[in-house]
């Protein structure tokens, strides 16, 4: 396998390529717009179109449209973007459409600032749109898992006929790692016929997408059908990572993405120091590796949790669901585009031994 | 002879077709179909032109429009 | 009757055998007829998925023989852009009223028309929000009663209704853009034509193509179906003009 | 080396700090280095600075955010007040004398004048002070190979023939003059 050094957004376009995606539909925003400069001459190379929508609004309900085809489709976009895009998303859930989208996060509310952030956790796993459902949601803490995530996200998608989000902040955007691409892509020139996908109503009946069900009990049934999904997912595909997670580690630090890797340097310093402290990285956070957690927070040696953020607290609501008081919580976060240092961090965690 | 085949369940008693009729011969009963519209009726069949007015009037398609043998055809459609 | 007997006239079978939900008197019953007939005459129906708005014609998707989607408010002519972006062999055409294209789906209309995406809109301007309950929409006319202008349209407050064929038609790129009525047998016959002639053009691959239909909704006016239909022809006629307002065959526009 | 080595590259929009930051990122990945590249980005990239830094290690490379890297290349005076006094303890900074008349005013740093803008006009294209200096910092610290860095050259502008050359040259003249020094 060759590597290539690659800026995020870049990576993430060419993943999708290697998923089999050659349709792809955006409109620009800062932190991401290279996903479409870079898809912009990279998809007519395997056959693909790029169109650059009018609104987000529009460009979640291209989505909608290219994937009742039965084809892979994906958009990127960035906080504001995807705040318009919640109206698709909710259609796109109750349609049962596979598709994929990725989040690279700014800081907000409102317009916000450009730099990263991890201030739209509630907005992706909790529900950003309205009615009953839910998004399948992976954090990647690298542009190579990013990588890996897009091409997982499309097979999650067309496993569960379900939108999968990416959520990823500037830093994986923006920063250049080395990346390996499978061997081979997968070849959507003749894909199987999909029983639900609209191809023209010859010799068979005619096929709807909707999320439209007047009649109470068949939209119950719906609700039910997706409520079904989202309890298999949960039993699954969860994903998580633990760091340097001893019998010794007597802090455990909760964080996803970007902000995972900056613990991580936290955690190897402190070890030089004599302090062991773990990290526990839930990869996918929806469904949420909570078994898994739990499993190590009530382990005896882990005596606090340390959740650090980019936001004011978001997942943490999460932790403290999952922890259910077993062990005292604690939390550390920066907004406004502003990454926590290591040294915060170390301070943050020198502080909480004191006690 | 021309004629026509009004769909009572189909018709929804909109009296469109009453008033396209070029030979006015199409009336509304005073019965109700199963969704309680007074629907359309040929009271004059055998004036019937077969000139597909009223179907094309229809907004319910509930009228077919039937001919024998070679027909004059008054418009294109 | 006897057996030998034509039938010169029925159901197309690009149409369900479905009643509508539509209101008596009704032309959108009409509209989509004539959908269905082009369909089944230029043999498109076996490739042609539909997109069916929000407003009256919600359900429009049970009443065509064809594969549909069920569009959010206004974005149909998304849906239609990403389908057949995707799927550039199939036939592809949205089925809008008033207030989901020329209010909430401005935006999409505009720009799909804009980038010349290769699928037909058929509009259906009621001058009304039908299924709402009658409330005003961009295309109600000066002076006309809604629930939400009791007293009538007042253009000072609201503008003037909104010409989307001559909006529209002010884009270059757009090949065929219409605006036909279905308040008269003569009307609908001219407007069978006009629509057939849109679908033609797109299954030539021709960029994006539009017909206006004028059409009455008899529940919301408080008004018969055939005072309806007069009322198309003394009053909308007038400020929405019938006629081709752009043929790339003609070289207009 | 040491297991891990961050350096920064500072300057104004146009020196090319950032093509500089990514050349040795993608050297020292051809030589099995784990890499990360990451560009200051917003408003002030239209500002006139610029920077972007990279940490090159043999193991799984953490936080890609370093508040206080071991070296950095500054091509001008902000760059100099901003990283100068940002720099770990004992650590390396390189200054581009050409454009600035002073040092950091520490005396814990090993601190380089390289006067990289009067090199590059001396071999006739002032763009490649960039590349001046990147050659200085690899000479200064051996962080990859002369052969790699110029090898990978090839590959990114392979197709500008006396582009390259005067690239390659301005190779020459940075190791030169890190060589000069040390000796």
């Amino acid at each position: 396998m060759v590597k290539k050094l690659m800026k995020g957004n870049e990576a993430i376009g060419e993943a999708a390529i290697a998923a089999g995606v050659r349709n792809y539909f955006a409109y620009p925003i800062t932190p991401q717009s290279e996903v479409a400069e870079y898809l912009t001459w990279r998809l007519p190379e395997v056959g693909g179109t790029f169109v650059q929508a009018e609104s987000e609004v529009a460009v979640g309900n291209m989505l909608f449209g290219a994937a009742s085809t039965g084809k892979r489709v994906f958009t990127t976009s960035s906080s504001p973007g995807i705040s318009l895009m919640q109206e698709s998303l909710s259609y796109m859930a109750g349609a049962h459409l596979p598709v994929v989208l990725v989040n690279i996060m700014r800081g907000g509310p409102g317009l916000g600032g450009i730099l990263p952030s991890q201030a739209d956790y509630f907005q992706s796993v909790k529900g950003g749109g309205h009615g009953d459902y839910q998004l399948i949601v992976l954090a990647p803490s690298s542009v190579q898992e990013a990588v890996d995530l897009m091409i997982l996200a499309f097979e999650l998608a067309d496993k569960y006929l379900a939108p999968v989000m990416i959520i990823g902040d500037g830093m994986i955007g923006q920063m250049m790692e080395s990346v390996e691409f499978p061997e081979k892509y997968r070849d959507e020139s003749n894909p199987d016929e999909k029983d639900w996908a609209l191809t023209g109503a010859k010799d068979r009946k005619p096929r709807i997408v909707k999320s439209l069900f007047l009649n109470p009990e068949e939209l119950e049934i719906n609700s039910l059908t997706l409520d079904k999904k989202y309890r298999e997912m949960k039993k699954s595909e969860t994903r998580h990572e633990l760091y340097k997670v001893t019998g010794d580690t007597k802090i455990l630090i909760t964080a996803y993405g970007t902000m995972a890797r900056i613990c991580q340097t936290v955690i190897d310093e402190l070890e030089e120091e004599g302090i062991s402290v773990g990290l526990f990285r839930p990869i996918t956070l929806f469904p949420y590796p909570e078994k898994e957690l739990f499993a190590e927070v009530i382990k005896d040696n882990i005596e606090y949790i340390l959740d650090v953020e980019m936001s004011t607290g978001q997942m943490i609501e999460d932790v403290e669901r999952i922890v259910k008081g077993a062990r005292p919580i604690d939390f550390y976060g920066r907004t406004g585009g502003i990454v926590p240092s290591p040294n915060e961090i170390k301070d943050k965690i020198r502080e909480m031994l004191k006690k | 002879m021309p004629g026509i085949r009004i769909d009572k369940e189909y018709c929804k008693g909109c009296e469109l077709c009453v008033h396209a009729c070029p030979m006015q011969i199409i009336s509304m009963t005073k019965e109700i179909n199963l969704k309680g519209y007074f629907y359309a009726r040929l009271h004059e069949p055998t004036k019937c032109i077969g000139c597909r007015i009223c179907a094309i009037t229809c907004p319910d398609v509930a009228i077919k429009v039937l001919t024998h043998g070679t027909r004059f055809a008054l418009f294109e459609y | 009757m006897s057996n030998d007997a034509n039938i010169i006239f029925e159901r197309p079978t690009a149409m369900s055998d479905r009643i509508t939900h539509y209101c008596p008197g009704c032309t959108h019953g009409v509209i989509h007829r004539l959908v269905a007939e082009s369909l089944d005459e230029l043999g498109l129906r076996e490739r042609t998925v539909g997109v069916a708005p929000v407003g009256c014609s919600v359900l429009a998707y049970n009443y065509f023989n064809c594969d549909f989607m069920e569009a959010a408010h206004g974005r149909a002519p998304a849906l239609a852009t990403g389908f057949k972006r995707t799927r550039p062999d199939m036939i592809v055409f949205t089925y809008q009223g008033d207030g989901d294209l020329a209010s909430i789906g401005m935006g999409e209309i505009v720009h799909s028309a804009n980038r010349g995406e290769k699928f037909t809109t058929i509009f259906v301007n009621n001058a009304i929000y039908g299924m709402t309950g009658g409330q005003m929409a961009p295309t109600t006319m000066p002076l006309q009663k809604t629930t939400t202008s009791p007293s009538g349209r007042n253009v000072e407050l609201t503008g003037y209704p909104i010409r989307m064929v001559e909006l529209l038609s002010t884009l270059k790129t757009p090949s065929f853009i219409a605006r036909v009525g279905v308040f008269s047998p003569m009307h609908i016959v001219q407007a069978k034509k006009i629509i057939k002639k849109a679908f033609r053009l797109q299954a030539e691959n021709k960029c994006f193509t539009m017909v206006e239909v004028l059409s009455t909704c008899p529940t919301n006016w408080g008004i018969t179906p055939i005072a309806s239909t007069k009322w198309v022809a003394s009053d909308m006629e007038p400020y929405y003009p019938l006629g081709v307002f752009k043929d790339y065959e003609e070289g207009e526009g | 080396m040491d297991k891990q080595i961050e350096v920064v590259f500072a300057g104004f929009g146009g020196q090319g700090v950032m093509t500089a930051g990514q050349l040795l990122a993608y050297t020292a990945m051809e030589e099995g280095k784990q890499v990360v590249w990451i560009p200051s980005y917003g408003p002030e990239m239209r500002g006139g600075t610029a920077n972007c830094t990279v940490v090159v290690s043999d193991d799984r490379i953490g936080s890609p955010i370093i508040n206080n890297p071991m070296s950095a290349c500054v091509f001008n005076r902000p760059s100099l007040d901003k990283f100068g006094s940002l720099l770990r303890k004992d650590g390396l900074l390189l200054i581009n004398s050409s454009l600035i008349d002073v040092k950091s005013g520490r005396d814990d740093l090993t601190e380089t004048l390289i006067p990289a803008n009067d090199i590059a006009l001396k071999l006739g294209n002032p763009k490649v002070a960039n590349m001046v200096m990147l050659a200085a910092y690899v000479a200064a610290t051996d962080i990859v190979s002369f052969d790699t860095l110029g090898g990978m050259l090839d590959k990114k502008m392979g197709k500008k023939k006396e582009l390259l050359d005067i690239n390659h040259r301005a190779f020459e003249e940075g190791r030169k003059l890190i060589e000069t020094i040390k000796a």
